[in-house]
């Protein structure tokens, strides 16, 4: 493994738990490694399959979905729509022949920006330990 | 194509300490359709915004990316400062190179860099498909309903009543009052409870801006925030009101006794009654299950043979303004309200599921309200505490605590909350009656948070003598004229047995019967007991889930006279809130469905939880999803639902949020 | 059991684990109403009360909670479990704790109570029936009391109610297999050891 | 009930102390035609011992006694409340798959937990309309279930835990009163008369006490312990605490057998220690 490697993740932040969160993290001057790059939603159960294998096709080396915790959801229930469609947006990914432990689901709320900085940071370390996709790059085309 | 200005701030040194300006500026000049770049010291300083508003103005810009702090932080500030310049306020986006970049990567100012330009990428990406979007006014009906007429909801009423707004009060019982009415004295200040419950009452009978319908319920419930259909069923009492009286020649006269629910059998009541001589409205109802009258039309109805029950109707005959109305029925009425307010309290526990309390079978074992009946001036005794088995004065009265609270066999694991405070007042008000009375209170903890409530609790062990003993009683029963009760005295890790007079279980909250159904029809939310959920138990307590509808009081949890007048008012804050709005005004950022596209599947329908997507047919007769705005939240889920990529959410559409994407491998 | 001037809760709780799993009642659980207490019919003759097991439990006192006369005069009535507002099969806990002292070979804190059990067994693995005149005598032999209850044998007797010789089964060498295939069992079962891992 | 056919679980109990037990069950079965054939060669059903003692020769115990009834193709019934207790205990856990592999190496063979339990009271209880030849007019009469029956519903299913009335209405039927009383499910003492002769001593005053204090002129059971406990150590319990009890104990089955024409001898009256016949013949029917 290139100790230069720099994986890229792709971050779904929900609006009012999990962006919130890395705000936190920031206003509170934890660091954390450059690799990660937010895209804000309204909520987790807003990312469906689409946005996740677009990352991977274009060549991300990993995605990170992250809401409020369960019972705290802004809009009730979409984080639990989103646990459930994660599971099987695992199997596809291991059916696209990229390692599941690619995508991840968290839960992050306002208050945790320690929370966040360390998942960035492990989840970073873990994907740079898992090196380079292996699946040529660029996921399986066509959406889904 | 649309003209994409940048600008980027240093918010003093803390972007620009980490973050090479001068780098993400040149970048930014290379984006596709950005045809400005800008740098400012402090973006959301008037100057700052006034610097904007120029450069969109003079550089005739049609979209803008601000990259600086979180959105969370100046959106706003930036909607308001664009729309200033006579851009759509939503043709703006945010890059967060502060609280994601800046802040979180000054140790590798490099990299900051790099990653703060791609932010800026994205979000120009992003804003190029933004598209304006409009928020639309909507009117509303400057009216309230309040469900349930106990002290809850009368507070809620006449505060709205008293700001000026015209309000329904629809209470399900003969009367207002709830069950605040029965009480005797109130903790902790031992204040009447009906001197400071019948003013509120017959204030709210009197209030111009009320309008109130008792021995009535709400049927069903239409629309949205502003704009609800309320069906009201009134039932008949078959007494005329407008000729009342309220002599009560008719109660009086009436023959048929049964017992009374309101003194929870410890008296009787006559076929037409009103609930208690202090009740609002003062006019009495006909019970139709008893009513001789009744009983011998539906007899002849019937066609049997046989002895004819007697017709009775004595009290039509003695009423001196003839207001007994046989032909009276029950009505529905419509009406449109702007906000609700749900109070419909509580019931208690039914405690003859307890076997091991005798189940009910114990005369002398009573609940905490029938001894609020019995110690009340105005109850069936007169204020006399008696034992129901003889009517002789009890001296040994032992309470048990939790009965019906925390007690997973029952499925209660919560606390009722206030019955550890009203053994105590009952303790006190029994010395007061008969300095000879001995109370002995099982407890598992003493639960007196409020304000005044542990010195009261000490009252009742100093003043009032109450011994408390910490354990759950385990068992009751009848050895002769005495009621042995045996617990533990966990203190001291023996078993106690105490020969007693009288027995009072502390019953516990639950909610009002009926509870779970209105909360269906209003399409609210409610735990597995029936209680209302609210929409945040810390931030919003006395909102629900549905936009407009408001909870108070003990129909949200168990809670004290205190704290259900602090939510009924807090619950009409919240309503005033909607009323005293001149318009509504929808948030644009709503899920939007495209007809060619959709095919009807309603996943999305299902996935909402705000009930916002209607179905509709199109003119070739094809039936399809439709959003309704005003329910609509902006959750999404709707989107990522469907699988014809028909629904789409603005401000946070598909295209975007993938243009985002794309940004990151341009 | 003795009481020590002060309780110094240990760090681990291995019976607490051990006993939550044999027994599979939520001991943690207990929020020390006392309920069970009240309705006991031996409570006033235990050195722990139900309740205060519950505790000792919870705070680790594993040698008080085995050494006490608690868990062998829990008649098994069934009062406690029934009528615990948290659904606590107090009883459970008690016959898993007495499963525990045979295993760890603890001495027993009611010895009677203990004693007749063992001899109760004794004569069902002998005769395959109770044979209650035996029991008796045999009771008092072991502990130590040959007079004990000697004011009811005659009239007993008198009645007829104590047969004087054992109702025997033909099927003895049966039941003493039960026996021996039960003991056998249980030894390949008892794994105490493992189940109080990981608590601290 | 009527013509039915149980196999027939008697009990250690039954063959010693508690043999009128035995004797006016099989009497007013027979009058009452139903069907009690001995399960042959039944062993010990271990009682509260070797339950305490080992769970699983708790279980295998009884269930060494399900499999033979098993084999009989016949529902069990048994007078005594331990015995059902401990063999509707053992049905009920052999549901449970570990349980059941355990415990069929243990006998040898597997055993369903299918084979039914009714205890005889539930039997007899099943059709009140009793051929009386005696009511037993001006008898009051308080229930005692004890715990065995009743105890745990979830796994008994027999009747209520706090109030039982399966008793009170077959006593009622019979023409005699039952009080209403609130100690028909205090425990007596079990199997510890024994080891501990002082705690069942003081239960039993407890519960005989009362029922006196509250008019009943005896007690009716449906357990050889909660009898014996109640009626043999009557006299001690006299002399501890300096007062007269008397009260007979009865086993219902004698009861029931005396409202059918029985006489006292024919029910093994005789055997008890608190002599009932006095009272018998004070209420006219001795
Ligand atoms: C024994 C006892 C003693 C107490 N003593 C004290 C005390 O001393 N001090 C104190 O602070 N608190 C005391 N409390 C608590 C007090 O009673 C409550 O806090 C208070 O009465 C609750 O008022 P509420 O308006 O929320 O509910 P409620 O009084 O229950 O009012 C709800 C009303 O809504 C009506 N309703 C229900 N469903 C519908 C429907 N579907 N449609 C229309 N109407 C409906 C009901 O008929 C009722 O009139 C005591 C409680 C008990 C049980
Ligand atoms: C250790 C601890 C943990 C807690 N945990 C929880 C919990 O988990 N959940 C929960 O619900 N509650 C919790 N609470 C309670 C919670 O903190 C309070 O309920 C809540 O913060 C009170 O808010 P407040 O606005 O009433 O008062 P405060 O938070 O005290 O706000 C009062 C404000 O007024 C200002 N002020 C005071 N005097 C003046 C003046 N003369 N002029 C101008 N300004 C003035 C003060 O500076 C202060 O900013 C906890 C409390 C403590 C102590
Ligand atoms: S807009 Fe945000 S980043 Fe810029 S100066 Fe203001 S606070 Fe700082
Ligand atoms: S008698 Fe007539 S006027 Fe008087 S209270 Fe009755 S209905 Fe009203
Ligand atoms: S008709 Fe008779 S029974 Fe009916 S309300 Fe009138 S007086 Fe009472
Ligand atoms: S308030 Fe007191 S009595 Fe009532 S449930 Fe809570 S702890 Fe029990
Ligand atoms: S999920 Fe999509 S296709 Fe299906 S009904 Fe909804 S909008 Fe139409
Ligand atoms: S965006 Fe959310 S609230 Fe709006 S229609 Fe879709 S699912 Fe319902
Ligand atoms: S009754 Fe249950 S909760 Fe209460 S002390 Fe006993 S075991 Fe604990
Ligand atoms: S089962 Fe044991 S501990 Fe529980 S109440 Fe009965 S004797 Fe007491």
């Amino acid at each position: 493994m290139a100790l230069d490697y720099q994986p890229k993740i792709v971050g779904f932040l929900c609006n009012w738990c999990s962006y919130a969160g890395a705000d936190m993290a920031g206003t509170s001057r934890l660091t954390y490694p450059p690799n990660i790059r937010i895209i804000r939603v309204p909520c987790s159960g807003r990312v469906d399959a689409t946005l996740v294998t677009k990352c991977f096709q274009q060549g991300a080396d990993a995605v990170l979905v992250a809401g409020c915790h369960p019972g705290e959801c802004h809009y009730s229930e979409g984080n639990y729509h989103a646990r459930r469609r994660f599971t099987v947006l695992r199997e596809l990914l291991s059916f696209l022949g990229i390692e599941k432990d690619r995508l991840r689901l968290e839960w992050v709320s306002a208050a945790e920006g320690k929370k966040f900085s360390q998942l960035v940071s492990e989840f970073s370390a873990e994907i740079a330990h898992l090196g380079p996709r292996k699946d040529n790059g660029k996921a399986a085309g066509g959406s889904l | 194509m649309a003209r994409i200005g940048v600008f980027v701030c240093h918010c003093g040194s803390n972007i620009a300490g980490t973050v090479n300006i001068a780098q993400v500026m040149a970048a930014a000049q290379t984006m596709p359709l950005v045809t400005f770049v800008a740098d400012n010291k402090y973006s959301c300083s008037e100057i700052g915004q006034t610097a904007i508003r120029e450069a969109i103005l003079k550089q005739k810009l049609e979209r803008v990316v601000i990259a600086a702090c979180s959105p969370q932080m100046h959106e706003a500030t930036f909607r308001k400062t664009v729309a200033q310049a006579g851009l759509n306020p939503y043709l703006l986006e945010i890059a967060n190179i502060r609280e994601h970049c800046s802040w979180v990567h000054s140790n590798d100012k490099a990299a900051a860099t790099k990653k703060a330009i791609e932010l800026v990428k994205m979000a120009v990406a992003k804003v190029a498909r933004h598209e304006a979007l409009f928020t639309k006014e909507i009117g509303l009906t400057k009216k309230a309903l309040v469900i349930g007429g106990g002290i809850s909801g009368i507070q809620a009423a006449l505060d709205m009543a008293n700001a000026g707004y015209p309000v329904i009060l629809v209470e399900r019982e003969p009367t207002i009052g709830g069950r605040m009415a029965q009480l005797d004295k109130t903790f902790p200040t031992l204040d009447c409870s009906s001197c400071i419950l019948t003013p509120k009452m017959v204030e709210v009978a009197q209030h111009p801006n009320i309008t109130l319908l008792t021995y009535a319920e709400v049927k069903s419930v239409r629309g949205f925030v502003g704009n609800f259909e309320v069906e009201i069923l009134q039932r008949a009492r078959k007494v005329d009101a407008s000729k009342c009286t309220s002599c009560g020649i008719c109660w009086q006269k009436c023959p048929e006794k049964i017992p009374a629910e309101f003194n929870l059998g410890l008296g009787p009541r006559a076929a037409i009654y009103t609930p208690f001589p202090q009740a609002v409205p003062n006019i009495p109802s006909i019970d139709l299950a008893h009513c001789r009258y009744i009983k011998y039309q539906e007899f002849v109805a019937r066609g049997e043979e046989g002895k004819k029950p007697p017709q009775c109707r004595i009290c039509e005959r003695l009423c001196p303004p003839q207001a007994i109305d046989w032909e009276q029925s029950d009505q529905v009425l419509v009406e449109k309200v702007g906000a609700i307010v749900v109070a419909t309290g509580y019931q208690t526990f039914d405690h003859t599921r307890y076997g091991e309390f005798g189940a009910g079978r114990y005369p002398d074992v009573i609940t905490g309200i029938q001894l609020e009946r019995l110690l009340s001036a105005s109850g069936p005794t007169e204020g006399e505490v008696v034992r129901p088995s003889d009517g002789t004065h009890p001296k040994t009265v032992v309470f048990v605590s939790c009965v019906g609270s925390r007690d997973e066999r029952m499925g209660r694991a919560y606390c009722s909350n206030v019955c550890c405070m009203y053994m105590a007042k009952q303790a006190i008000l029994l010395k007061e009656h008969d300095p000879e009375v001995q109370s002995y209170i099982f407890y598992i903890d003493i639960r007196a948070g409020g304000k005044g409530y542990e010195e009261f609790i000490r009252r009742a062990q100093e003043e009032a003598r109450a011994i408390y003993l910490r354990g759950r009683i385990s068992h009751i029963y009848q050895d002769g004229k005495k009621l042995i009760v045996r617990g533990e005295d966990s203190l001291l890790g023996r078993p106690v047995e105490i020969a007693a007079d009288l027995v009072v279980l502390a019953t516990g909250i639950e909610p009002s019967a009926g509870a779970k159904e209105l909360a269906q029809s209003l399409n609210i939310s409610y735990d597995a007991h029936g209680f209302m959920v609210e929409a945040h138990p810390k931030l919003r307590p006395v909102e629900s889930r549905t936009e407009g509808i408001f909870l108070a009081g003990t129909a949200i949890a168990p809670n004290d006279i205190p704290g259900c007048v602090a939510q009924g008012s807090a619950a009409a804050v919240k309503a005033l809130a909607v009323l005293s709005r001149p318009s509504l005004v929808s948030d644009p950022m709503v899920a939007i469905v495209d007809p060619l596209r959709c095919t009807g599947c309603f996943a999305c329908q299902r996935a909402c939880a705000f009930n916002a997507i209607d179905s509709q047919v199109t003119r070739d007769g094809k039936t399809i999803a439709v959003v309704n705005e005003s329910l609509c939240k902006g959750c999404g889920l709707c989107v990522s639902a469907c699988r014809g990529v028909a629904m789409n959410l603005k401000g946070f559409s598909q295209q975007q949020l993938l243009a985002e994407v794309n940004a990151l491998w341009r | 059991m003795t009481i020590p001037d002060v309780i110094r809760p240990p760090l681990s709780r291995p019976l607490l684990i051990f006993i939550e799993a044999h027994s599979g009642q939520p001991v943690s659980r207990c929020n020390q109403c006392g309920k069970c207490t009240a309705g006991c019919p031996a409570a006033w003759a235990m050195d722990l009360t139900p309740r205060q097991v519950m505790r000792a439990l919870q705070l680790g006192l594993d040698n008080d909670v085995l050494a006490s006369s608690a868990i062998w005069l829990c008649l098994s009535c069934q009062i406690c479990s029934v009528r615990c507002p948290l659904e606590i099969d107090v009883a459970k806990v008690m016959h898993s704790l007495r499963h525990r002292t045979q295993e760890d070979k603890t001495h027993p804190g009611d010895k009677n109570i203990a004693r007749f059990h063992g001899v109760f067994r004794g004569i069902i693995h002998r005769y395959g029936r109770i044979y209650e005149l035996g029991l008796a005598g045999l009771n008092n032999m072991v502990s130590r009391r040959p007079w004990a209850h000697l004011k009811l044998f005659p009239a007993m007797l008198r009645k007829g109610k104590l047969p004087m010789r054992p109702s025997r089964i033909k099927a003895t060498a049966e039941v003493k297999n039960i026996f021996q295939k039960v003991a056998a069992l249980e030894e390949r079962f008892s794994t105490p050891s493992e189940l109080t891992k990981g608590d601290r | 009930m009527a013509g039915r056919t149980y196999a027939y679980y008697p009990g250690c109990a039954l063959h010693g102390t508690a043999r009128e037990y035995d004797v006016s069950a099989r009497l007013v079965c027979q009058t009452l035609n139903v069907k009690l054939q001995e399960i042959k060669d039944w062993s010990c059903c271990g009682a509260s011992s070797a339950a305490s003692l080992s769970p699983l020769l708790g279980i295998a115990l009884p269930a060494h006694n399900l499999k033979l009834a098993a084999a009989m193709e016949l529902p069990i019934t048994t007078p005594c409340a331990m015995c059902s207790y401990r063999l509707k205990t053992a049905a009920h856990e052999l549901k449970d798959e570990a349980t059941a592999r355990q415990v069929s190496e243990v006998l040898g063979s597997a055993v369903g937990p299918e084979v039914t339990v009714e205890p005889l009271l539930q039997v007899l209880s099943e059709d009140l309309s009793f051929p009386i030849r005696k009511p037993l007019t001006g008898l009051k009469v308080a229930c005692y279930y004890g715990c065995l029956l009743v105890r745990p519903k979830s796994v008994l299913q027999f009747d209520d835990e706090e109030n039982p009335q399966t008793m009170d209405r077959l006593i009622t039927a019979l023409g005699a009163e039952a009080i209403d009383w609130g100690l028909k499910t205090e425990c007596c003492g079990a199997g510890l008369p024994l080891a501990r002769p002082d705690l069942v001593h003081r239960l039993a005053y407890r519960i005989i006490s009362l029922a006196q204090r509250l008019g009943a002129d005896c007690i009716a059971t449906a357990c050889p312990m909660c009898q014996s406990n109640l009626d043999i150590h009557q006299k001690e319990i006299e002399a501890e605490h300096g007062e007269k009890l008397g009260l007979p104990i009865f086993y219902f089955t004698q009861l029931l057998g005396l409202a059918l024409g029985f006489t006292p001898r024919e029910l093994y009256l005789h055997k008890h220690l608190t002599n009932p016949l006095p009272l018998l013949r004070a209420k006219g029917l001795g």
